[in-house]
């Protein structure tokens, strides 16, 4: 067991706005960890701040051991692809696809390591085997492909590679309940070995039971995880 | 109809010179969001890197056309670490970018002017001076090497850009640069391949073009124009689009000097041009464009 | 002009789009009264914005009809349906940086002749609560702010129909209410037709009159609200699965 | 005060020994006593480097005559003031005081002045280059402010503004020596030249975006410049056509010569000025403000016809352009091919953008500063070129919109840094930090907020689960004094997102809600959950207030 994230006094916002307020977290190897809390309390920005794609951001990230966080203001998305080397597998919220790609060229593009390129051809077939509908359209453009289809897409697109660290952003937001059902089980699949995965969500009921643990998150900090029976008796 | 025949050769001849440039324009654009108007410094620096490696290094005319097509890298990636690099974040980016290149492209141009003078310099013929006749028509070897080399280099980017990984990188970069960065493209690293397959067939095009007409400091001109009217007729960002464009302009280019006299090629070419984009605004591939609606 | 569309206030028949080869909306009829508040939900991708900015003309529907005022408007753009009165606002506006408060005031008062005095920018400013400086510049305004000074521009020119696009998003609760109040005010005393887009459903309980279901480009239910939540299609889309 | 740390922890009254308490102790040690006065030390040491305290003061102000704060002189007929003044009373010595809010036109009325007078004080010895690049200067200046209206008003990325003007003095020219025009007729004619390719290249404008129509209208440029050099009609060999009607009589000295050049270049700048102020300023300048590229759905939805205006402005501008060519074709007595070439769009557009596109001021100090390096320092031969690009790469790469633009992009850069080191510092729980408390007129305020994060602090040390099972068993009557601290906290607290207990049903449906704190606005609802007794809601609403408390 080793901590594959470790967070400590993260600060970040946009401009003036601060949205994650002195946020420590520690993610272990192995570990599946959900993340819940309403809309705008700073789901996404913790995701975005890992990834550097925050405006300013003051503490300390670590990935596996590695210091990525940066205490200064940065351009949004300059540095991320070089976080993202370090072991990253971020499925975004939304539609962050590549248009144009086939299903295909599309999971072959999140292969960012040498090796996993490499043996790209083997870990399509795995992702296939657990997204069934992609199968057959292989060869569509993605751009082409429904609301869910694209989200599985995406993230098959995150599970290319060899990544120490999985994130997926509500990955059931603006599905029909029953196809998110199916991209968070897939989402779930996933062997973790010596890696660890982040999932938010909104609607708490999805993943209860099914991951390690739950954090809650509200207003830029989190909740619920401090073990305390004071903040569990004010959980309900 | 023999004449025809020689007009369309030229035509074609010409075509898959500035359809070399067209494409690359095109590329940059739609890969970095980059309009590139310093095509024409790094065509008239990659003439002058050919000229110099003939003159101090080996005269052999191959390697001669190899050196044109190595300095025109080193010219993109030039251009790619003075304007794109630090231009790419800043808002505005499209016209700063312009004017950037603008900017490198008026600098460039004096830079080598000082350098070498006014005088224009002549390539050697890369190609010998061999003929071959079919079906009554004379082909130098020099039409024949051109067609076929500017044939070569796009067949070698196209492949390249279908199935190699940073082909898929620039691609994906293309249709959305922030998911791109999500998934560890990084846009620095992937602007300068970018600029550096396009300076090599902008490269190409110097070589081939200056060792017909002439190199001089401003040489790159008007490949330039005609090159950007080229990728715009074509649709930007649409490699098939610009080839076919190259084709069409170059027919039309060998028809009106025919039919009507060599000083209305770019009147008659201008105004289908507009034509084209006036029945298309995006043209003749626009559809594709798509990808990049910033 | 025969009859079935004479008796058409805003309508639209029959709508359909296709954006790149996917259906987003399939045969959509709408109907509304003057004075009626017409609440349009459903699930994100429903089809709802669509929807809304074919009606407002900045959209062209691949198939069908918008109808306003006994007229068939399909080819109007959006400015010339927001001169014939029918009034549009974004989720979130992009409101123009360069100009201040009073400056957007003044250019959307002389958007088109006739040009409307100050008293009446005032007036529509007073009508939705709109209180800041109006030597303000643009880019200082909050959200909220920013959605007023577009309904102020809008109501100036006395809109007969306003077409919302998820007003209360991203409001705090007290916000909700003044818009709630606003709303009510606008349509059951100035009569005038208000139709509002939301993918949350309690925003609605209030204020609508009736309210459209949408679900993946299809209406699935229609009328009041306590029906329309009942209806077992609805709990289908929007709660589980 | 380490006497009192080192103090033995006392033991307190279990509250809970009444109900039985958990192994029936009737004593539990007490929490740890916290001195207030530490706290209150802790509070108020700030733990965060700070900043000078204290805003500038931007504006210059000046004194009154008299007390009156207001200014009544004004442009005759119109109601507009001299000069946009505002009054304001001073706030700390309570006097009234003048802040001009726009000192552009004071600016603008010296460096014109300085323009006027230029011919009297300049020496003898650069007189007349200085003059002759002072007239070219004052062409080219209302060419771009023109220029300036179709790229900044109008968003037309319009690359062929030169080719406009040179067509229009080719023209005219043409026309001159051929049908013996006078010089004042050219630019009359030049402006229906104008008026003719501003039809024709606005034509494509309507449907092209951008870049698109840039480099069409950079092709058109080109396509004309071919179009002259090769036509015999216009002199092919001579490298331009002349033998214009001028309104420059050859018998006058040299001098005379030039000085009238001048005047005359200045007062078409005078005259670019007046229409790029009347349409940029007023009614179209103000709806196309309202609809930025790409950005016109506000417009639209205010009812502006934008692509209408646009195709105005620029056809008005073309017009001008067309007059600006027939001037200069009198000025020159014909025109060079150059106007047409690649360099000089080069030129033009560095002159647009050194300055910051889309402002008058920004197109003619960057043609002031392009004319100066081209026309004045000769000497430096193609260097100047290199300068020139130079300048043109450090305003592309630094500045946002030219030299214009700097002092609003440093003030919004250290506004950014600003809001940015202000939302970093670690949190003061509701207190304000030392910047803000500049912003806020009543400083009670600020005292009243340091006091309360104080005493909120405190109150965080006493909140223990036996307090919270203490409430759960007795809502209401006596409590311990912990209990009863956080509980006289909590009713002292603000109207405004109090909690009450709603009665849905009698001694069966209770909800809590929330207090709107103003008069007329009813309460909303914050929990669905319902509880069944009052003593269970009043509890809940307990917690509810205890997790706003540990939140804060």
């Amino acid at each position: 067991m080793s901590n594959i994230l470790e967070i400590k006094g993260l600060s970040a916002g946009y401009g003036p706005l601060r949205v994650i307020h002195d946020l420590d977290l520690i993610i272990q190897s192995g570990e599946r960890v959900g993340i819940v809390g309403l809309n705008g309390h700073g789901k996404t920005t913790l995701f975005y701040a890992i990834a550097g794609l925050t405006h300013w951001q003051r503490g300390s990230i670590k990935i596996s051991g590695k210091e990525i966080g940066r205490t200064r203001s940065q351009g949004p998305g300059r540095y991320t692809h070089i976080v993202v080397k370090e072991g990253l597998a971020i499925m975004p919220q939304g539609d962050e696809i590549f248009h144009g790609l086939t299903v295909e060229e599309h999971l072959d593009s999140g292969a960012f390591t040498s090796e996993s390129w490499k043996n790209r051809k083997q870990k399509r077939e795995e992702i296939l085997e657990i997204f069934e509908p992609l199968k057959k359209l292989i060869h569509t453009p993605v751009g082409r492909l429904s609301g869910g289809e694209r989200r599985m897409v995406s993230i098959g697109r995150g599970m290319m590679s060899e990544a120490k660290l999985y994130m997926a952003d509500e990955p059931t937001l603006g599905l029909a309940p029953k196809i998110g059902k199916g991209v968070l089980e897939a989402l779930l699949k996933i062997d973790l070995k010596d890696s660890a995965m982040i999932i938010a969500e909104q609607n708490v009921a999805l993943l209860e039971g099914k991951v390690d643990r739950i954090i809650g998150m509200h207003a830029g900090k989190l909740k619920g995880e401090a073990s305390s029976s004071l903040s569990m008796g004010l959980k309900n | 109809m023999n004449d025809i025949i020689f007009l369309i050769i030229n035509g074609i001849t010409v075509a898959s010179i500035y359809g070399l440039i067209a494409v690359a324009v095109s590329i940059t654009w739609s890969a970095l969001g980059l309009l590139n108007l310093s095509y024409g410094f790094i065509f008239s620096f990659a003439g002058y890197g050919a000229w110099l490696a003939e003159r101090h290094i080996y005269g052999e005319p191959i390697f001669v056309m190899f050196m044109g097509i190595a300095a025109g890298i080193i010219g993109g990636i030039m251009v790619c670490l003075i304007v794109f690099i630090p231009v790419h974040d800043k808002p505005n980016f499209t016209i700063r970018g312009m004017i950037g290149t603008l900017a490198v492209s008026l600098i460039g141009g004096q830079i080598l002017l000082q350098n070498f003078g006014p005088k224009a310099k002549l390539l050697p013929e890369f190609f010998g001076y061999g003929k071959i006749k079919i079906l009554d028509v004379t082909l130098t070897a020099d039409k024949i090497g051109i067609i076929c080399s500017s044939i070569l280099m796009l067949t070698i980017v196209v492949k390249w850009m279908k199935s190699s990984r940073r082909g898929l990188e620039i691609r994906a970069m293309m249709m959305n640069p922030h998911a791109a960065s999500i998934v560890g493209i990084g846009v620095r690293k992937t602007g300068i391949y970018v600029m550096a397959v396009t300076g090599a067939m902008t490269g190409l095009s110097a070589a081939l073009l200056s060792q017909t007409y002439y190199l001089s400091p401003f040489s790159g001109l008007t490949p330039m124009i005609k090159g950007v009217s080229i990728a715009l007729m074509g649709g930007l960002g649409s490699v098939r689009g610009a080839v076919i464009a190259a084709i069409i302009l170059g027919f039309n280019e060998a028809l009106t000097t025919k039919f009507l006299g060599g000083r209305y090629v770019l009147m008659t070419q201008f105004a289908l041009i507009i034509i084209v984009l006036i029945i298309r605004p995006r043209g003749i591939a626009g559809i594709l464009d798509k990808a990049r609606e910033a | 002009m025969n009859k079935e569309l004479a008796k058409n206030f805003f309508s639209c028949k029959n709508i359909s789009i296709d954006l790149g080869g996917r259906e987003i909306l399939r045969n959509i009829n709408i109907d509304i009264k003057p004075g009626e508040v017409l609440g349009i939900i459903g699930p994100n991708g429903a089809g709802k914005t669509s929807l809304i900015e074919i009606l407002s003309g900045r959209y062209k529907q691949k198939t069908g009809d918008v109808i306003y005022k006994d007229q068939v408007i399909n080819d109007k753009p959006l400015y010339e349906r927001a001169r014939m009165g029918i009034g549009r606002t974004y989720q979130t506006p992009v409101v123009p940086e360069e100009l201040t408060v009073g400056e957007t005031l003044k250019a959307a008062r002389q958007s088109t002749k006739p040009y409307l005095p100050v008293t009446d920018a005032e007036y529509a400013a007073d009508l939705v609560k709109f209180k800041v400086s109006w030597d303000m510049a643009n880019t200082k305004l909050e959200t909220f702010n920013r959605r007023k000074l577009l309904m102020t521009s809008v109501l100036m020119r006395e809109p007969d129909i306003i077409l919302m696009d998820e007003p209360a998003s991203g409001l705090i609760n007290a916000e909700i209410d003044e818009i709630d109040n606003t709303l009510r005010m606008l349509s059951k005393e100035m009569n005038i037709a208000v139709l509002i887009v939301e993918h949350r459903i309690e925003l609605l309980e209030t204020i609508a009159d009736r309210v459209v279901v949408m679900d993946a480009g299809e209406i699935i239910a229609e009328g009041n609200l306590e029906d329309i939540i009942n209806n077992p299609k609805v709990k289908e889309a929007y709660f589980e699965g | 005060m380490s006497d009192i740390k080192t103090k033995k922890r006392k033991t307190w009254k279990n509250p809970l020994a009444v109900w039985g308490a958990k192994g029936g102790n009737h004593e539990v040690p007490t929490p740890e006593w916290k001195n207030p006065h530490q706290i209150w030390r802790d509070t108020k040491a700030f733990k965060v480097p700070t900043t000078k305290i204290g805003r500038f003061h931007y504006e210059y102000k000046s004194s009154n005559h008299g007390e009156k704060i207001w200014n009544r002189l004004r442009w005759w007929p119109t109601r507009r003031t001299i000069l946009w003044t505002q009054g304001v009373y001073n706030r700390k010595s309570l006097k009234p005081e003048k802040i001009r809010k726009d000192k552009r036109p004071i600016f603008w009325f010296l460096s014109l002045l300085a323009l006027a007078i230029m011919p009297f004080i300049l020496p003898d010895g650069y007189k007349n280059s200085l003059l002759t690049a002072g007239g070219i200067f004052g062409i080219y200046a209302s060419i771009n402010l023109c220029w300036t209206l179709v790229i900044g008003t109008a968003g037309i990325f319009s690359l062929a503004t030169y080719a406009i003007v040179g067509m229009s003095a080719f023209l005219t020219t043409w026309l001159s020596i051929n049908l013996g025009l006078p010089w004042w007729m050219l630019p009359m004619i030049g402006m229906f030249v104008g008026l003719a390719f501003g039809v024709i290249i606005a034509l494509p404008a309507l449907r092209l975006d951008g870049f698109y129509y840039g480099l069409l209208t950079l092709g058109l440029n080109e396509l004309c410049r071919v179009f002259i050099t090769t036509s015999h009609a216009f002199g092919a060999a001579s490298g331009g056509l002349y033998g214009a009607d001028t309104f420059v009589n050859d018998n006058w000295e040299p001098m005379t010569q030039t000085i009238v050049q001048y005047y005359s270049g200045f007062a078409l700048l005078i005259a670019a000025l007046f229409l790029f102020r009347f349409v940029d300023g007023k009614r179209i300048g103000r709806i196309l403000k309202l609809a930025p590229e790409k950005k016109e759905a506000f417009a639209e939805a205010s009812g502006v016809n934008y692509k209408r205006a646009r195709v105005t402005v620029f056809l008005i501008s073309s017009i001008a352009l067309g007059f600006i060519g027939g001037f200069y074709a009198a000025y020159y007595r014909g025109s060079a091919f150059d106007i047409f070439s690649f360099h000089t769009v080069i030129m033009g557009l560095a002159m647009i953008t050194i300055g910051g596109i889309g402002r008058a001021d920004g197109a003619v100090a960057g043609t002031l500063i392009i004319v100066v390096l081209d026309r004045v320092l000769v000497e430096l031969g193609p260097y100047r070129y290199i300068i020139i690009g130079l300048i043109m790469m450090f305003t592309i790469l630094f500045l946002k919109n030219g030299l214009f633009g700097i002092r609003k992009q440093f003030r919004d850069w250290r506004d950014k840094k600003k809001g940015e080191a202000r939302s970093s510092r670690l949190e003061r729980g509701g207190e304000m930090l030392p910047e803000q408390a500049t912003e806020i007129d009543n400083k009670d305020e600020i005292y009243r907020k340091r006091y309360d994060k104080m005493q909120r602090e405190f109150l965080k040390t006493l909140i223990c689960d036996e307090i919270i099972e203490e409430h759960k068993q007795k809502p209401l009557g006596q409590h311990s004094e912990a209990l009863e601290r956080v509980c006289y906290y909590f009713r002292r607290g603000a109207m405004n997102d109090k909690y009450v207990v709603k009665c849905e049903v009698p001694f069966k449906k209770y909800k809590i809600m929330a207090l709107s704190g103003v008069r007329g606005r009813s309460p909303r609802l914050v929990e669905d959950k319902i509880y069944d007794t009052v003593e269970a809601a009043y509890h809940g609403l307990f917690l509810r207030r205890i997790q706003d408390l540990m939140e804060a």
